[in-house]
């Protein structure tokens, strides 16, 4: 799965007027600060976390990926926040007083700041604050990695240039008062409340903005502060003695202290951790355990290990223009799932098999296995069926005297990938299909396969998606309506049809709390109907902790253990 | 073999005798292990070396005479050289001893100057600093005093401002004044004993002669042995005072230098002799020694020398070929031993250089 | 042996240039290798070239067979000029100039047979075609070598033997004029005379005209017809080997031949009287001005420092036992002095 | 006379120069080369070492005999090969589910549940084509560069030791990282290509890297000795003999080089071999499906711990066979040691 | 001196630009895109990479993009930045594509590690390789020697990167006998402690091939003339060994030494990325994934400069060891 960017949750939106109020469900407009206590945890105590990557920077501004999310979950507030509960995300007020109240035909909406928010240097924070953190996130260098939602929903977006090379008082988001922050948007964006959880809307002084070097020391409104950042290498925190708690409902402050440690040997690092010598005891890793550290995990270390859901779905793709709906079902029974997984070193923690499109963390999720034929489920399982595929390829009129072609993309550079191949070539064969495979370096195969007019008639982009935040409107317009592919992208099945783009504009007019039982229904149509990719797996996430780390619990939206809850048993 | 061989010595002293035996080798073999078999460098070597005269040892290249020199030091590699017989110098047998031993005696009762100057002194030390070292190894005394001694001994062998010289390395020497520094080095201790390896081979004639003249007059300043390796007849001639002469790694004839030079009484020598072009001589064709020297890992049978010997004829029987001929007084001649099976090895070669 | 002149050397220079460092500045000099000789040599004749090491020897014998490039002054072979020849145009020369060199050890191809050594030049210059082997073997026998071992390498043979393949392969070419660089200084007294009877048995036979380059007094006396003594790079005498031996005017070939230790001294003859020269020979990169010598000679005056003398015709033409005699004598000396009795006359009775 | 360190004294400088020189008399025909030869065939260690190289040569050469000859595989009643995958006998978490048996004598590679001794023996190949034709190409290059730089001088050996200087400067694993995928593009042309066309370009695209970078330390010591060898006299003689130039540099120089030649590409085979593997561990050396024992010895050092029958095999392997090769060549040396020879 | 050296410093340069040039070409020339690696997979439509693309200023004519490296080295720069004009003083090496930091500063804060462990690394080789080698070649041809060499040739023929591998596995995580690394800023006494282990492992793998040259360079200079009048001098054993022997053997080693500064690094470049030391290498490997090309240059630069530099040095070196070297 590739990195995503923030968020999540589960259930429905507000719409029209009025707050959003929904009981049980994964809003909580009302949450108050302090967050709840954790029986049993304790203050103090150092978390190290060394893990394997390398965050590119900490502008707010520019933030997409999941670990620095983490990161700034304990420094940065933005205007709503998720919180952990049992299980399950829930999206609360941060900064903001409610979850935003939408004009009636939804293109405005309103946020009020609450008292007494302070930066860790004691200045209180301002609405201007963030309204100048959202314009800084349209600039072309500072935010070039970041989400491009406001590009496409804020009122005049599409070109702006952000406040150094574009118009300093663009009216796109307003703060009329320093409490008050309002968006301005080109069309409806029911779910504007999840987007505003991104740190792009965590507040930045103007006057302490220091362009490309502020990402060394954001100033922070969460519970800690940055304390020593080494680009590339670490970065420590402090407690911020500004933080008040009873203005966060979302985050607890149990440790004295973070060190995050990057670019480390996922290997080395784990070993280390399920030791648990020393410092290691206290340390958190959260890259996928690596396979020869499974027995251990499944063992005796069974309680230093935490996994669960991530964001990100995987499928297979195939260009539905080239290949025939009942060939591709003949794919379907023929992909060897269980092979490809083994070759590529995934493991039972590493992904859970799927059969939908849709995740089971998101609203409106809706559990079914389509059949690719009479009984043969598509879920993801099994090693494929070599036989039945040969069936019904004759049936569609291939056969080894005129044999289907697949044709498709690999990186030539990159071992697993190789492997996988391998494998997967060896069995599509087996079922009768003639295979090109064609190994170029990733880069080039990224080129490639995310243009529709390739040469390939499978694997192209995207190879699945991790959602922004937990509802279907972050996954199903961008995979499959035919806008990426207007726009010169891939989509699964690389098809364009009048019937699915009018379904998705129809859910995406509806209000949060309808779309999400909308979007399930849609998923399975997709699947029985069209076949554009077969759905295999959900990352999973994991967490690798010392002995004394207390209270790892996966985070479902990123696949990241939700780091503001946990405790060190010193 | 060996028995005789000290009587012979013995007597050839007594009657030579200008100064008191320093070095005394009897019966000394010397001879390396190789991979192809035993390099039999010295065999049964019998000399002695006195206060105050010159020996030399002459012999063409590869007759064994640095190696039986070297062993006086003890300078080989005790487990890859196998020396038997006995070396004593100044009363105390080193064949066999340790090298404490060794260390203790080499530059204060033996030096040695070596062929090659250019190669046989550091080239990272200074010239000082490498005599110096020499004298404090001996000597309890400060840096300063070691140094000031190494400069006395440049100025000793006639380098002009030893000071400054001092001070240099060999490469900035010339050929001849390394040399010198050499002596210096080989003299710091006033050894009993010098020995020179062919100290001038690698020099110009008139350098050579300077050296030449320096070691002579040392000689008498310091009263000291010395033993001059050449293969030089002609340096012999005019700075020694004794000669073994060597052949394969044996002695073939010794006895006073001049005499011997003038009238050698061995075939070997003879032939030596004859083969220089003489300065003066215009004959239009020199007496070369036919063939070429035996290999040490399988000397000839009988005397070494008999397959290039021109008088082997006129030995009865085959006792060139078959028998190793013993030291022997020549007939004849006073003061001269040979190792030849000639009846009459004088009248032999007088006849011979008559006919010519 | 005929009259006519088969190379003729007008003052020849070779100067090395090279750069060396001192202190903080990069100072260009020359080596004065050879600086201004001239000679000449004729059909049959042979040149002995004397003087210590480094006085140019060598650089002449490499600039006589163009193994090397002139920086002045001409070569004439057969009075053709070949002093700036291109490689190619060599070949002729290459024929009739031939070298034998000082080191049997190193101037042999260790790689090569004999066989192959020797065939070299013939395929080279394309002779005895079909027949170089029986060439070949004819040459060793020539040297005085068993033509069977015509396989063996260079390794297998004694110093003496190596000398005489390099002997045979310089004559392969059948060449008019062969310069002997220090063929016989690497031997041993033994097979030093060993070669040299060969030497001159082959000039006899052949009528080959030699250069022939020693430091050895003897060897030059006993086999040369006229001798050049070199002093840094210069000829300071030139003349009939009668002459220079027993008359030499110049103080540097008195030295030389004074210098040299004498075996007669053992026959009883008295050691002649020495001239002791102090000090070592200067550099050729900084040569002394004036007369070259005179930071050894003793009879150096003010005149020796400020002017050059001259290779001019030695004064007294007379040989040392008083008749005279006519031939060839050039000295360079302000102060030519005749003087006898350095070389001690041997009696032949024993 | 026990002077305990009073070794070596004697060893290079007088051990045993002449003796050789009289003693050849009496054996003809004996080349320097041959001499050495001899040395070589009486060295236990060299004798050994070749022996194990041969073996590895066989190995490679024989590997799809050796690989017949486990038994077949119970669960797919075949004969393993080097490629062919079987995921059937590994778990789910790709770890193989069965050690040693009849049908896969080192068992089987964890998650694609390829037959291990078949990547063993078939992983050979590649380190000793790499190794040997690297080291021939690079000592060609080199010896002729530095052969030309030697024996030409001037101009011609002032740009050719910036070169070797340049070259020595780079900082060559960062560069090959960077050129691996850039040779292999201009290999590859369009890009359309299968596993093992990748994989063979790959190949060839490190060979071809390896010796690029490999020849600057063959061409300096050739450069040096060619200087001291065009002043030696055998030279002069064959110039002066009118012998062209080229004929001299291939006829009488390059022959007194094959020692120092023979000892350098001795050297750089388990040099080479050593620096595929290394290229593999990081990521820019040879690519699937190619076995190779420095691609195994990458893919298995995560699993050392819990499945060690993947990593040990072709460690040893490639120990053993660069210590074969290093003590050769050392012997090979010692066989040509100029100071034991004349 | 001061000529030769500034000869030497010339031709040094001359090496170091044509390393730059060749370099850029091949980066930044080469068919990559650097701004896919900073472009996550699923979510990286065309114009988002133009952005970033146009962010990081490759959407330029590659000559301009020449231009303005080469002159960034040499005069310095100016980059323009989220509307802010920044310069990046000579030599500028550029900003990271990935950190945006100035290279520069990225590569000496790390430099420090590098060398430390480069030195400790060169410490233990030195010695060790040293003091076997000498051990050996005074004991040639008994057990011992042979045992050394041995030692040394199976140490160089294990692939290096297993067993430092072990090395980080075993002593350093599991059995804690050795510390992990620790940045300098943790206290110098526990960073070099934390650079211990592989330092080790660098040095003794290194030290094998010293092992042999040192036997070597010593056993021939223990056969030079001169060592044979040392010895005749009388002068103690050891005296002649290191004062003699050993003085001239440093020379040949040394020249080595200058030579495989180069492979030193790559070893560096090989350690810290298993031991996790933050130096160059595992920086330079780390901008190798994400195609972060200034980095990559800045450490091809620095690098070139390091080995031209040590050479230098040894080349100066040599000469105050070897009094016969004129420096010409
Ligand atoms: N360590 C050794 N191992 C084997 N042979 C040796 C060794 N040292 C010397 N020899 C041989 O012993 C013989 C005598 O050597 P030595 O050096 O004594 O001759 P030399 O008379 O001094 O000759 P030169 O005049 O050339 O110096 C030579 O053949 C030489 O090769
Ligand atoms: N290629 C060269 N470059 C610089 N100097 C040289 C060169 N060749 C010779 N010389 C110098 O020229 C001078 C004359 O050298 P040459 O070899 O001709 O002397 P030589 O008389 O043959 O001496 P020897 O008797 O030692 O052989 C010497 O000082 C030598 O150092
Ligand atoms: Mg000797
Ligand atoms: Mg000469």
């Amino acid at each position: 799965g590739a990195p995503t960017a923030n968020n999540g949750g589960a259930g429905g939106t507000n719409g029209g007027d009025k707050p959003v109020e929904q009981a049980g469900a994964a809003l909580d407009p009302n949450a108050k600060g302090p967050a709840p206590e954790i029986p049993g945890a304790k203050r103090g105590g150092i978390l190290t976390v060394p893990y394997n990557s390398t965050p590119a920077n900490f502008d707010p501004s520019d933030q997409f990926y999941q670990d620095t999310a983490v990161i700034f979950s304990l420094t940065h507030r933005a205007l709503t926040t998720f919180t952990l509960r049992d299980g399950k995300m829930v999206l609360v007020p941060d900064l903001a007083t409610d979850l935003g109240k939408a004009s009636p035909d939804g293109l405005t909406w309103t946020f009020t700041l609450k008292d007494g928010i302070k930066y860790e240097d004691g200045t209180p924070v301002k609405a201007a604050d963030v309204v100048f953190a959202a314009k800084r996130s349209f600039d072309p260098d500072l935010a070039a990695n970041g989400p491009t939602y406001q590009r496409e929903f804020f009122k005049g977006g599409a070109g702006y240039q952000g406040p150094y090379k574009g118009d300093k008082n663009w009216k796109g988001v307003e703060a009329p008062d320093d409490k008050t922050v309002v968006f301005h948007l080109e069309k409806r964006f029911e779910t504007l409340p999840y987007f505003v959880s991104f740190n792009q809307f965590t507040p930045i002084p103007e006057a302490k903005d220091k362009k490309a070097d502020y990402q060394l020391h954001p100033l922070a409104t969460g519970p800690y502060m940055f304390d020593k950042y080494t680009p590339g290498t670490e970065l420590t925190l402090k407690r911020n003695p500004n933080w008040d708690k009873n203005t966060d409902p979302a985050r607890n402050d149990y440790p004295d202290g973070y060190h995050f440690k990057f670019g480390q040997d996922v290997i080395k690092t784990q070993t280390a951790i399920l030791a648990s010598n020393g410092d290691d005891a206290t340390s958190l890793n959260w890259d996928a355990i690596d396979s020869s550290l499974i027995p251990q995990i499944e063992g005796e270390k069974k309680a230093q290990f935490e996994e669960g859901p991530s964001s990100c779905v995987i499928m297979v793709n195939m260009d539905a223009t080239k290949i025939p709906l009942p060939v591709r079902k003949a794919i379907a029974v023929a992909y060897p799932f269980d092979s490809i997984h083994k070759a590529a070193g995934e493991t039972s923690h590493s992904y859970s098999p799927t059969s939908t499109i849709i995740p089971p963390q998101i609203a409106g999720y809706q559990k079914y296995e389509a059949e690719a034929a009479p009984g043969f489920k598509m879920n993801g399982q099994g090693d494929g069926n070599a036989a039945k595929a040969k069936e019904m390829l004759a049936a569609a009129g291939y056969g080894p005297d005129k044999p289907f072609e697949l044709v498709y993309y690999y990186t030539n550079d990159d071992d697993i990938a190789q492997k996988v191949n391998q494998v997967r070539k060896q069995k599509l064969e087996a079922a009768g299909f003639k295979v090109q495979d064609i190994g170029v370096p990733n880069k080039e195969r990224r080129a490639i396969i995310g243009k529709p007019k390739g040469k390939y008639n499978m694997l192209q982009s995207p190879r699945g998606w991790c959602f922004d935040w937990p509802s279907a409107d972050s996954i199903i317009p961008p995979t499959i309506g035919s806008g990426a592919l207007s726009q010169g992208g891939t989509t699964f099945g690389n098809f364009s049809d009048a019937k699915i783009d009018a379904e998705i504009k129809r859910i995406l007019n509806l209000s949060i709390t309808e779309q999400g039982p909308e979007w399930g229904k849609m998923d399975k149509w997709l699947t029985e109907n069209y076949l554009l990719a077969i759905p295999d797996y959900n990352d999973k996430g994991n967490s690798v902790f010392g002995t004394k780390v207390k209270n790892v619990h996966n985070n479902p939206n990123k696949g990241m253990p939700e780091i503001t809850k946990i405790w060190l048993d010193q | 073999m060996s028995t005789s061989t000290n009587t012979v010595s013995t007597r050839t002293a007594g009657a030579n005798t200008a100064g008191e035996v320093v070095l005394d080798v009897s019966d000394l073999s010397v001879a390396f292990p190789t991979e192809e078999g035993l390099v039999q460098a010295v065999s049964n070597l019998s000399y002695q070396a006195r206060l105050g005269r010159t020996l030399a040892i002459v012999g063409e290249s590869g007759s064994g005479k640095s190696v039986s020199s070297m062993a006086v030091l003890g300078l080989h590699n005790p487990k890859r050289t196998r020396i038997t017989g006995s070396i004593k110098l100044d009363g105390l047998e080193l064949v066999g001893a340790p090298a404490s031993t060794f260390q203790k005696i080499r530059s204060t009762k033996a030096a040695m100057v070596f062929q090659d100057p250019q190669s046989s002194l550091h080239p990272f030390h200074k010239i000082g600093k490498q005599i110096a070292e020499a004298y404090q190894a001996h000597n309890k005394v400060s840096k300063q005093i070691a140094h000031k001694r190494a400069v006395e001994m440049l100025d000793l062998v006639g380098i002009p401002n030893p000071q400054r010289r001092a001070n240099q390395y060999p490469h900035e020497f010339s050929g001849g004044m390394r040399q010198r520094a050499m002596i210096a080095l080989g003299l710091v201790n006033n050894p009993k004993l010098l020995i020179a390896d062919e100290p001038t081979t690698a020099l110009d004639v008139t350098v050579q002669a300077q050296i030449l003249d320096l070691v002579n007059d040392l000689q008498k300043e310091f009263g000291s042995a010395v033993i001059l390796i050449t293969h030089d007849l002609a340096v012999v001639a005019e700075t020694a005072d004794d000669i073994l002469v060597m052949y394969a790694g044996r002695g073939v004839e010794k006895g006073s230098a001049k005499e011997v030079l003038a009238q050698p009484s061995m075939p070997y020598t003879y032939g030596l002799l004859q083969s220089l072009p003489s300065h003066s001589e215009d004959l239009d064709e020199l007496k070369a020694i036919p063939g070429a020297p035996p290999s040490l890992l399988n000397l000839p049978s009988g005397c070494s020398f008999h397959p290039r010997c021109q008088f082997k004829d006129q030995v009865p029987g085959d006792a060139c070929f078959t028998q190793l001929p013993e030291w022997r007084p020549t007939p004849g001649l006073s003061n001269r031993e040979i190792r030849c099976h000639l009846a009459d090895p004088v009248a032999t070669l007088q006849l011979d250089e008559g006919a010519r | 042996m005929s009259d006519q002149t088969l190379l003729k050397v007008t003052d020849l220079q070779r100067h090395f240039p090279f750069r060396e460092v001192q202190g903080l500045k990069m100072v260009r000099a020359t080596v004065r290798a050879v600086d201004g000789i001239s000679f000449t040599v004729k059909q049959g004749q042979t040149l002995g070239l004397v003087g210590e090491s480094g006085c140019g020897k060598s650089t002449t014998s490499r600039l006589v067979t163009r193994l090397d490039e002139p920086t002045a002054g001409s070569i004439e072979f057969e009075g053709r000029d070949i002093t700036h020849l291109k490689e190619h145009q060599l070949r002729g020369i290459r024929r009739d100039v031939q070298m034998i060199f000082q080191d049997p050890y190193s101037s042999l191809n260790p790689r090569h047979t004999v066989g192959s050594i020797l065939t070299t030049p013939l395929k080279v210059h394309g002779l005895h075609k079909g027949k170089e082997k029986q060439r070949v073997q004819e040459l060793l026998e020539l040297v005085g070598l068993n033509p069977e071992h015509i396989n063996r390498y260079p390794s297998e043979f004694s110093g003496g033997q190596r000398q005489r393949i390099g002997i045979a392969r310089a004559l392969a070419v059948e060449p008019k004029l062969i310069i002997a660089d220090e063929p016989v200084s690497a031997l041993d007294v033994s097979i030093q005379a060993q070669v040299m009877n060969l030497l001159a048995k082959l000039r006899d036979e052949l009528d080959l005209a030699f250069i022939f380059v020693a430091h050895d007094l003897g060897v030059v006396r006993h086999f040369c017809d006229q001798v050049a003594v070199m002093y840094l790079g210069k000829i300071v005498e030139y003349g009939d080997k009668k002459k220079i031996y027993e008359a030499p005017e110049h103080p540097y070939t008195q030295a030389l031949l004074s210098a040299a230790p004498d075996i007669n001294v053992a026959r009883g003859i008295a050691p002649k009287e020495r001239i002791r020269l102090v000090g070592d020979v200067p550099s050729p990169i900084d040569p002394p001005s004036g007369c070259r010598f005179r930071t050894r000679c003793w009879k150096a005056q003010d005149v020796c420092a400020q002017q050059e003398p001259p290779l001019v015709a030695a004064e007294a033409d007379i040989s040392t036992r008083g008749r005279r005699e006519g031939g060839l004598h050039l000295q360079a000396c302000h102060f030519p002095e005749v003087k006898t009795d350095l070389v001690a006359e041997v009696e032949h009775s024993a | 006379m026990p002077e305990p360190s009073a070794t070596a004294l004697s060893e290079a400088s007088d051990e045993k120069p002449s003796t050789t020189l009289q003693h050849q008399e009496k054996r003809t025909g004996r080349s320097p080369g041959q001499v050495a030869w001899d040395r070589l065939k009486k060295d236990k260690v060299a004798i050994i070492c070749a022996s194990i190289i041969v073996f590895f040569i066989l190995v490679a050469i024989l590997a799809p005999l050796l690989t017949a000859l486990q038994s077949a595989d119970p669960t797919t009643g075949l004969k393993a090969d080097a490629t062919r995958t079987n995921t059937d006998i590994v778990d789910i978490n790709g770890l193989p589910m069965q050690g040693t048996s009849a049908a896969h004598w080192m068992g089987v590679e964890p998650r694609l549940g390829r037959d291990l001794f078949a990547r063993w023996a078939y992983g050979a190949r590649p380190s000793l084509v790499i190794g040997f034709v690297a080291a021939a190409a690079s000592t060609m290059i080199g010896v002729t560069l530095g052969l030309l730089a030697g024996y030409l001088g001037g101009v011609v050996d002032r740009v050719i030791s910036w070169v070797i200087d340049f070259f020595l400067s780079l900082p060559i694993l960062i560069l090959i990282i960077a050129i691996v995928p850039i040779v292999q593009k201009g290999f590859a042309g369009t890009g359309d290509l299968t596993n093992e066309e990748t994989s063979d370009i790959r190949f060839w695209t490190l060979i071809v890297v390896l010796f690029i970078f490999g020849w600057m330390g063959l061409a300096r010591l050739v450069r040096g000795e060619v200087k001291s060898l065009r002043e030696r006299e055998f030279v002069q003689a064959a110039r002066a003999i009118g012998v062209p130039t080229r004929q001299i540099l291939f006829r009488e120089i390059l022959p007194n080089l094959v020692g120092p030649i023979i000892v350098s590409a001795s050297i750089a085979v388990p040099a080479y071999i050593v620096y595929e593997a290394t290229l593999s561990y990081l990521g820019v050396g040879l690519v699937e499906p190619t076995a190779s024992w420095g691609r195994t010895i990458s893919d298995a050092q995560s699993l050392f711990s819990i499945y060690p029958l993947w990593l040990w095999p072709p460690v040893i392997g490639l120990s053993l066979l660069v210590l074969a090769l290093s003590l050769l060549g050392d012997s090979i040396r010692d066989a040509f040691d100029p100071s034991s020879r004349r | 001196m001061l000529i030769y050296i500034l000869r030497r410093l010339a031709l040094a340069l001359s090496v170091v630009l044509a390393t730059m040039v060749s370099a850029f070409l091949l980066f930044f020339a080469a068919p990559s895109d650097p701004a896919l690696a900073l472009c996550p997979e699923s979510k990286c439509p065309p114009e988002r990479l133009a952005q970033i693309s146009a962010s990081l200023g490759l959407d330029r004519p590659l000559r301009q993009q020449f231009f303005e490296y080469f002159s960034g080295l040499f005069v310095g720069r100016d980059f323009t930045y989220a509307g802010d004009t920044v310069h990046c003083s000579a030599p500028c090496l550029g900003f990271s594509f990935l950190t945006r930091q100035s290279v520069n500063d990225e590569l000496f804060s790390r430099f420090p590690n590098t060398v430390v462990l480069a030195i400790m690394a060169a410490i233990v080789f030195v010695t060790v390789g040293v003091v076997t080698g000498i051990a050996a070649a005074v004991r040639r041809g008994t057990a011992a020697d042979r045992l050394i060499v041995g030692a040394s040739q199976v140490l160089g023929a294990i692939p290096y990167y297993v067993l430092a591998l072990l090395v980080a596995l075993y002593p350093v995580i599991l059995w804690h006998v050795l510390p992990q690394f620790s940045p300098m800023s943790e206290g110098f006494g526990r960073f070099l402690l934390g650079l211990l282990a592989p330092a080790l492992i660098l040095g003794l793998v290194t030290s094998a091939s010293y092992t042999r040259y040192t036997r070597n360079s010593m056993l021939e200079t223990l056969s030079m003339d001169y060592v044979r009048t040392a010895r005749s001098k009388g002068i103690p054993e050891r005296t002649v060994l290191f004062q003699h022997g050993f003085r001239a053997a440093m020379s040949p080693i040394l020249t080595i030494l200058g030579l495989d500064i180069a492979y030193l690094l790559t070893g560096t470049l090989i350690t810290e990325q298993i031991f996790g030391v933050d130096g160059i290498g595992r920086r330079t490997i780390q901008a190798f994934r994400s195609q972060d090309l200034p980095v990559i240059m800045g450490s091809v630069l620095m690098t070139a400069v390091i080995i031209v530099v040590m050479n230098l040095i040894v080349d100066i070196g040599y000469s105050l060891v070897d009094p016969r070297v004129r420096l010409s």
